[in-house]
């Protein structure tokens, strides 16, 4: 925390917290692995409702960013501001009780738990804040939550598997469950790495059709994606990411039409 | 599903307090119905299910619980020489200076996980027994342990060999010699005691499944399952598993605080690392995460413990007397290597045998036999029904 | 896999059982198990069971198995009426059995811990009814099991205890102890020390960090100022410590010319070799040879110290080369059943057998107040320690104290000791009141 | 200023003795990922090796003695080993006399028939176990082994001496110009050097030799070493069996300064894990810098000028290092990021 009011207050820094309808505001980023630049001068602002896809090939540093924004990493240089506060330097659950939620791309459910528990977690750390010692209110008589657990886990079609243990599920499965874990907190900003990653065709058709309802109802997002497919049919605004930074930005149609994007991008992923 | 889980649980609870109550009579058949075994089997029933809502259900393997163990038997001691007989308050500072005492160790053990918080919780259970054996003599009474004693008679004697008792003394409670641990007046010795223990021991287990079942439960339980992800859900995990270290670290003090209840004396051994790695071994030996198991596990322990260890050559030797005698001789001998003095090997070779062959404990065991007669008779009655495609 | 398992149960369900009914036990319900005959555990039958509580496992496991060794000897004596130091024993009521019962016994496993021991005592008297619990190799033990008997009411004859508090400020009156303590060690010793290594000494005190080192060195302490023995340093080690040379080698720039080991055990073991290795032994200081004492030896752990043991000083209760006609007696059966001869582990417990066998049968019961009564201030000869007085007054034997030294040829393994000097037992005796503590009234459950 | 350089000496003896301990203890760690509490009753056997040794070169025919009687008055019969009786009085006397250092040879091939058969026995199938698990079979192999070797030797330590020419001290005050109150004994500066060859020769073996370079390969990153196709379980068998030959050796030469008995490997136990966790799991430069750290500070917490400021911090010096070495460096001394966190 400390490490954030350092940043904010390093003297002549005073950057900038973003616009009055930016949700994230991620302020001249910065990170380094010895030695290598995963991210450089990264400038990027996610607005109020939109759904904003950060595309790029193998290795440009989407992930590294998603790990800055949700505090996994600490940056170099720069800060990440999430509706006027600044993330970096936060922990992980700080940030998270902010309103920021992550579906991680690799399915990171807790495999010993069941379904309906894996929902459960984070529809209590919603509500409880992030800890709660109230070690004899029964799981099972949070009925008001299970409902509407029950109704996220329905809404991403695993409302059969509820008592299953989350270790035997399927990858798709898996990463049908992450989704649902990300939604029941009604997040402020929902951060989605590769959500269709490694789905069939069809499966990926529902979930594209789920986002685009969770759209309407306000969330905004970002989305990581390789998927072109997804990325046109869901996303506002589009940034791309590549060798570490930021070379264009736009809709989907200024970013179709961008010969830097067609040289870095496209081309070679469209063969 | 809410009605079916409450009415297993309450099956399952009711089943264990039963259980519990009639231990001396399901105990009497391998002559294990006698008090001191039955409190122990109580007694550190209640440390083990203590334990494994830290271990079973976080993860955390801490080698130091046997601290706390120390600490509740000292702070007994002290409240039988200074205050009064009756357990009670000993029983509740054991507990709370347990729990301060593992919110201390917690607080910083817990900042590191896996095998190096296990070595942290080790090397302070370490010092706490070092300390306790030598140069805390003054507060522990070092090697011969600290014991009640006559009230003195000379305020100059000093508080390890003669005590004030204030609160007996303000009651005008006539002492004969070295008065009794009581219970409002009812002796904590011999069967009475027993069952004093077994109470305690049903209680802790409801609040040891409430627990399990509950909110904060379920967050332990993430934690053991993937406690990175759980940050990222919002939790902070570190209150949880410090709640977690210190609900555990009281049940290890009330276990402590009940060793002295039954029999006042406490010393310094009880801390050694040994102790806790017992503990660990009653836990998982009777199955890790599981309500039952590590009662089943401590029951087991301290019954080779006492028993096992009895059985010396001279009993062998009749036990195998149906046999020629060249043959008797062998058999003893080599019966002797596994009881009476070899009981050790007997331990040894049991956790080697669990572990290896049934990893989720006794408990897993009983279920794979249940699941074999439940396949059994599930099959005898679809195949009296109606023929069906074999699954 | 499971058909063996399923024996194995068996047999473990099976043999407890012959357990219970090797005890001459019933298991009872909810009763004390004193009901009858106004005593613990009063014998049924035609038998009577006595408790062996000794380490099995452990750093003392073979002194325990030499314990348990004399203990089967004794019963065996007992129940013939005869055999090894009961025909030199100057009592001669035992005829067989006691009081018409034969003797049989349970054991059980201290492992050098005061709870385990307590625990397997427990065992002993509440399901196996023993009448009486004997056996233990060291001093917290005995404290803590002499408590429980006192508590349970049954009468506790100790066995390896040397520290002053098993009489002295912890005793108790259904406890009795043959052994002696660091009292009678330090009077002993201290004259032989000074005869031999003169006046104006500077010592070192290497002392085990527990109650027993604590005692020992204030009785060394006490009984070597009258010689001008100077204590340079005390130093505390810890129990266990297995490496000891971090203690050692300051004493080599101390200016000490004397070392005193007040270690027992293992420990004993390690820090002799190692100041011996150290090159203590063959120092010249303030122009005296450089000198080690062990106040405490047993031989089975002298043994263990091999060659080093050579020419040191120190106290034992009893040794095997004795040339008495009991030590002779008991050497030849015991060695006879076993092959080689007793320790004073061994030496104690069957004393302590045979006196509370004698005392049952002097007082006609085992109501442990009136067996008391016949060992208090009962004075016996034909044990091997000379003329011996059980004081009444706090329940300690008062006997002969053995100064040993450690043989520079020995002519066998077992031969690591010779006796140096008999100091009588009028110049260790000491008041009762020294101590300190209470005897309290007996206790008979 | 002699006690300060005697007590240093004791530390780095000390330290060479949990140095090779650990040093076993932490590669299996490293490479196999293996929580071995049955490291110390390696240690035990291997002491025992020793032991065993003097048995063997100590079989003796009877010669009835015609001047000497045993303890019960019989003639004594007197024990001739045949050892003098095969090589003769010199051969047989001398090896007789260097059995501790001639055990070496026994440790290194029982050690690594052990550890063979523990490995591809026991240890193979508990890779994937939680750690916990390992613990807990390793320590119930160690338990039935302590049992076995006590109900063969009793629980009593057994002596060893070390070779005549090396039994003594050697008065080191003389050579570095100290007073002749520093002398130290022979065998413990043999052990010392001892224990510095072996850890330079495990360092070199590891270092210059393409198995040892498939193993810190290994320690680095498992997978890819298995991706490479390379068969690292047939390499782990064999570094289990070096651990094991390590630790073994460093028993049988332990044996003169410390009487072996049954339980001496539960007593180094507690002591090695400090000493690996100290240095950083699956460090071996860490479990060497720490063995010998932690050797040299418990020598000087014995000093009775330390212990006066503070009682009984000799005890607990150990645990004291421990906790504030994990508490200020997360991975210990040298340790990596990743090993053995969950």
């Amino acid at each position: 925390m400390s490490a954030a009011e350092d940043i904010a207050n390093e003297p002549g820094r005073g950057f900038d917290r973003g616009t009055a309808n930016t949700v994230l505001h991620i302020d001249d980023v910065h990170k380094s692995f010895s030695g290598l630049h995963a991210l450089s001068d990264v400038d990027l602002d996610v607005r109020e409702g939109e759904t904003h896809a950060i595309i790029g090939p193998n290795g440009a540093g989407k992930s590294t960013l998603l790990n800055v924004c949700v505090g996994r990493l600490k940056p170099d240089r720069g800060a990440v501001v999430f509706d006027g506060e600044v993330l970096t330097g936060k922990h992980p659950h700080e940030i998270n009780q902010l309103g920021v939620a992550r579906v991680f791309q690799t399915p990171e459910v807790f495999p010993e738990l069941s379904v309906l528990e894996n929902v459960m977690v984070p529809a209590l750390s919603k509500r409880d804040g992030h800890f709660r010692l109230n070690p004899f209110k029964n799981f099972f008589g949070e009925k008001a939550l299970r409902d509407e657990a029950e109704n996220v886990l329905e809404s991403v079609g695993l409302q059969a598997q509820l008592t299953d243990m989350a270790s035997v599920m399927s990858r798709g499965d898996k990463r049908r469950l992450e989704l649902a874990m990300g939604l029941i907190q009604h997040p402020r900003l929902l951060l989605l790495d590769e959500p269709t990653a490694g789905m069939a065709r069809h499966d990926t058709n529902a979930t594209i059709d789920l986002l685009k309802k969770i759209k309407e109802g306000g969330m905004t997002k970002v989305i990581i994606e390789h998927d072109m497919h997804v990325v046109f049919s869901l996303a506002d605004r589009i940034s791309v990411l590549a060798g570490g930074r930021i070379i264009a930005q736009g809709t989907p149609d200024e970013i179709k039409e961008n010969p830097k994007v067609k040289e870095a991008y496209l081309g070679e992923e469209q063969v | 599903m809410d009605r079916k889980t409450n009415l297993k649980d309450w099956t399952l609870f009711l089943g264990f307090a039963a259980v519990v109550l009639c231990l001396p009579i399901i105990l009497d058949p391998i002559g294990a119905n006698y008090p001191d075994l039955l409190q122990k089997i109580a007694i550190f029933g209640i440390f083990a299910i203590g334990f494994n809502i830290l271990f079973g259900l976080t993860g955390y393997l801490s080698f130091g619980h046997a601290a706390f163990i120390g600490v509740g038997s000292y702070m007994s001691l002290w409240s039988f020489k200074l205050l009064t007989m009756n357990v009670l308050p000993a029983i509740a500072f054991s507990v709370i200076l347990a729990g301060m005492f593992a919110y201390l160790i917690g607080f910083v053990s817990l900042r590191r996980s896996g095998i190096y918080f296990s070595i942290l919780t080790l090397a302070f259970a370490q010092m706490s027994y070092s300390l306790a054996y030598s140069v805390l003599t003054p507060i522990t009474n070092g090697e011969t342990g600290l014991q009640t004693r006559a009230i003195r008679t000379d305020p100059a004697t000093s508080l390890l060999d003669g005590d004030i008792r204030i609160i007996d003394q303000a009651l005008g409670i006539q002492e004969a010699s070295v008065p009794t641990t009581h219970f409002f007046g009812m002796a904590m010795s011999g069967y009475t005691g027993f069952y004093f223990c077994a109470v305690l021991l049903i209680i802790c287990f409801f609040i040891a499944q409430r627990l399990t079942n509950s909110n904060f439960g379920m967050m332990l339980k993430a934690i053991k399952s993937n406690q990175n992800r759980l940050n990222y859900t919002g939790i902070h995990t570190r209150p949880y598993l410090i709640a977690a270290f210190v609900i555990s670290g009281m049940y290890a003090g009330l276990a402590g605080s009940l060793m002295a209840v039954t029999d006042p004396i406490a010393g310094a051994e009880r801390m050694q690392w040994t102790a806790s790695g017992e503990v660990v071994l009653m836990t998982i030996l009777g199955g890790v995460g599981t309500l039952v198991g590590p009662v089943l596990g401590a029951g087991i322990i301290k019954y080779a413990e006492q028993k096992v260890s009895s059985w010396n050559e001279g009993i062998l030797d009749s036990f195998f007397s149906f046999l020629p005698e060249g043959l008797q001789h062998f058999m003893s001998g080599l019966g002797a290597l596994f009881v009476g003095e070899g009981w050790h090997t007997t331990l040894g070779l049991l956790f080697m045998i669990i572990v290896i062959f049934l990893p989720g404990g006794i408990m897993e065991g009983i279920r794979r036999i249940a699941a074999v007669f439940a396949r059994k008779s599930k099959s005898n009655n679809t195949s009296a029904a109606a023929p069906q495609p074999a699954e | 896999m499971s058909a063996t398992k399923d024996i194995t149960r068996r047999r473990v369900i099976k043999s407890g059982a012959v357990a219970a009914a090797a005890a001459g036990a019933t298991p009872y319900f909810f009763t004390r198990a004193f009901a009858e005959g106004g005593y613990t555990n009063a014998p049924k039958g035609d038998s009577v069971t006595f408790g062996f509580n000794v380490p099995q496992t452990g750093a003392y496991a073979d002194e325990g198995a030499d314990e348990l060794r004399a203990y089967e000897l004794a019963v065996e004596h007992i129940n013939a009426g005869g055999g090894g130091m009961m025909d030199t024993f100057s009592s001669k009521e035992l005829k067989g059995g006691i009081n018409g019962k034969k003797v049989k016994y349970v054991t059980g496993d201290t492992q050098t811990k005061s709870d385990a021991a307590r625990a397997s005592a427990k065992r002993m008297i509440e399901n196996d009814g023993a009448i009486m619990i004997t056996g233990g190799s060291s001093s917290g033990v005995a404290i803590a099991v002499q408590g429980l008997c006192q508590e349970a009411g049954v009468i506790f004859m100790s066995g390896l205890t040397h520290s002053n508090d098993t009489t002295g400020k912890d005793k108790r009156a259904n406890g009795f102890r043959h052994f002696f303590n660091t009292e009678m060690t330090g009077a002993a010793l201290g004259p032989v020390l000074k005869n031999n290594y003169g006046t104006d000494r500077k010592v070192y005190h290497l002392t085990a960090d527990y109650t027993w080192g604590y005692s020992q060195e204030g009785s060394m302490i006490k009984y070597t100022k009258d010689y001008n023995w100077e204590t340079v340093a005390a130093v505390k080690t810890p129990v266990g410590a297995g490496d000891f040379s971090q203690f050692i080698t300051p004493i080599l720039s101390s200016g000490a010319d004397t070392l005193v080991l007040n270690h027992y055990g293992k420990d004993m073991v390690n820090s002799l070799t190692q100041a011996v290795q150290f090159g203590l032994a063959g120092k010249q200081v303030n122009g005296k040879d450089f000198t080690i004492v062990v106040p405490l030896y047993s031989r089975l752990m002298a043994q263990g110290a091999g060659e080093n043991v050579k020419g040191i000083f120190g106290s034992t209760n009893w040794h095997w080369s004795l040339q008495d006609d009991a030590s002779k007696a008991f050497v030849k059966a015991f060695g006879e059943k076993y092959g080689f001869p007793p320790s004073q582990a061994a030496h104690t417990t069957y004393c302590q057998a045979i006196l509370y066998a004698d005392a049952c049968q002097r007082a006609g019961t085992f109501k442990p107040s009136e067996v008391g009564k016949a060992l208090e201030d009962f004075e016996f000869d034909g044990l091997g320690n000379g003329k011996v007085l059980y004081r009444g007054e706090d329940h300690q034997c008062f006997k002969d104290v053995l100064v040993v030294k450690g043989k520079e040829n020995p002519t066998n393994k077992f031969d690591v000791l010779e006796v140096v000097e008999v100091t009588p037992r009028e110049q260790v005796q000491y008041e009762a009141s020294l101590l300190g503590g209470e005897l309290g009234p007996y206790n008979n459950g | 200023m002699d006690a300060i350089f005697l007590q240093f000496l004791n530390g780095l003896d000390k330290g060479g003795a949990y140095a090779l301990i650990a040093l076993g203890l932490t590669l299996v760690f490293g490479t196999l990922g293996v929580v071995n509490f049955a490291h110390g009753a390696l240690f035990m056997l291997g002491a025992f090796c020793a032991v065993m040794l003097r048995k063997i070169f100590n079989i003796s025919y009877e010669r009835v003695s015609e001047t000497e009687v045993d303890f019960l008055g019989k003639p004594l019969k007197e024990q001739i080993p045949y050892l003098k009786g095969i090589f003769g009085e010199d051969l047989g006397g001398f090896m007789l006399d260097y059995s501790v250092p001639l055990s070496i040879f026994l440790a290194v091939i029982v050690m690594g028939i052990v550890g063979f058969i523990m490995e591809r026995g026991l240890i193979r199938h508990f890779y994937k176990r939680p750690h916990a698990d390992q613990i807990l079979v390793t320590f119930g192999l160690a338990i039935v082994v302590g049992e076995l070797i006590r109900h063969y030797f009793g629980a009593n330590p057994i002596p060893q001496a070390a070779p005549k020419a090396v039994s003594g001290s050697a008065n080191i005050g003389y050579l570095v110009g100290l007073g002749p109150n520093v002398i130290y004994p022979w065998w413990r500066l043999v052990y010392f050097a001892f224990s510095v060859s072996i850890i330079f020769g495990v360092f070199a073996f590891l270092k210059f030799t393409t198995f040892g370079m498939v193993v810190r390969a290994g320690m680095q990153d498992r997978e890819t070493v298995g991706l490479l196709g390379i068969n690292i379980e047939q390499k782990f068998t064999i570094v289990f069996a070096l651990a094991a030959i390590v630790a073994g050796v460093a028993g049988a030469m332990y044996t003169p300064i410390l009487p072996p008995d049954y339980n001496m490997g539960m007593d180094f136990l507690v002591l090695s894990f400090v000493v690996v966790v100290v240095g950083g799991m699956g460090s071996l430069e860490g479990a060497v810098l720490a063995g010998f750290l932690l050797g040299i500070l418990q020598s000087f917490a014995s000093m009775q000028a330390v212990q006066n400021l503070l009682p009984g911090i000799s005890q607990i010096i150990v645990y004291l290092v421990a906790v504030v070495v994990l508490l200020t460096l997360p991975r210990g001394l040298l340790g990596r990021k990743g090993v053995m966190e969950d």
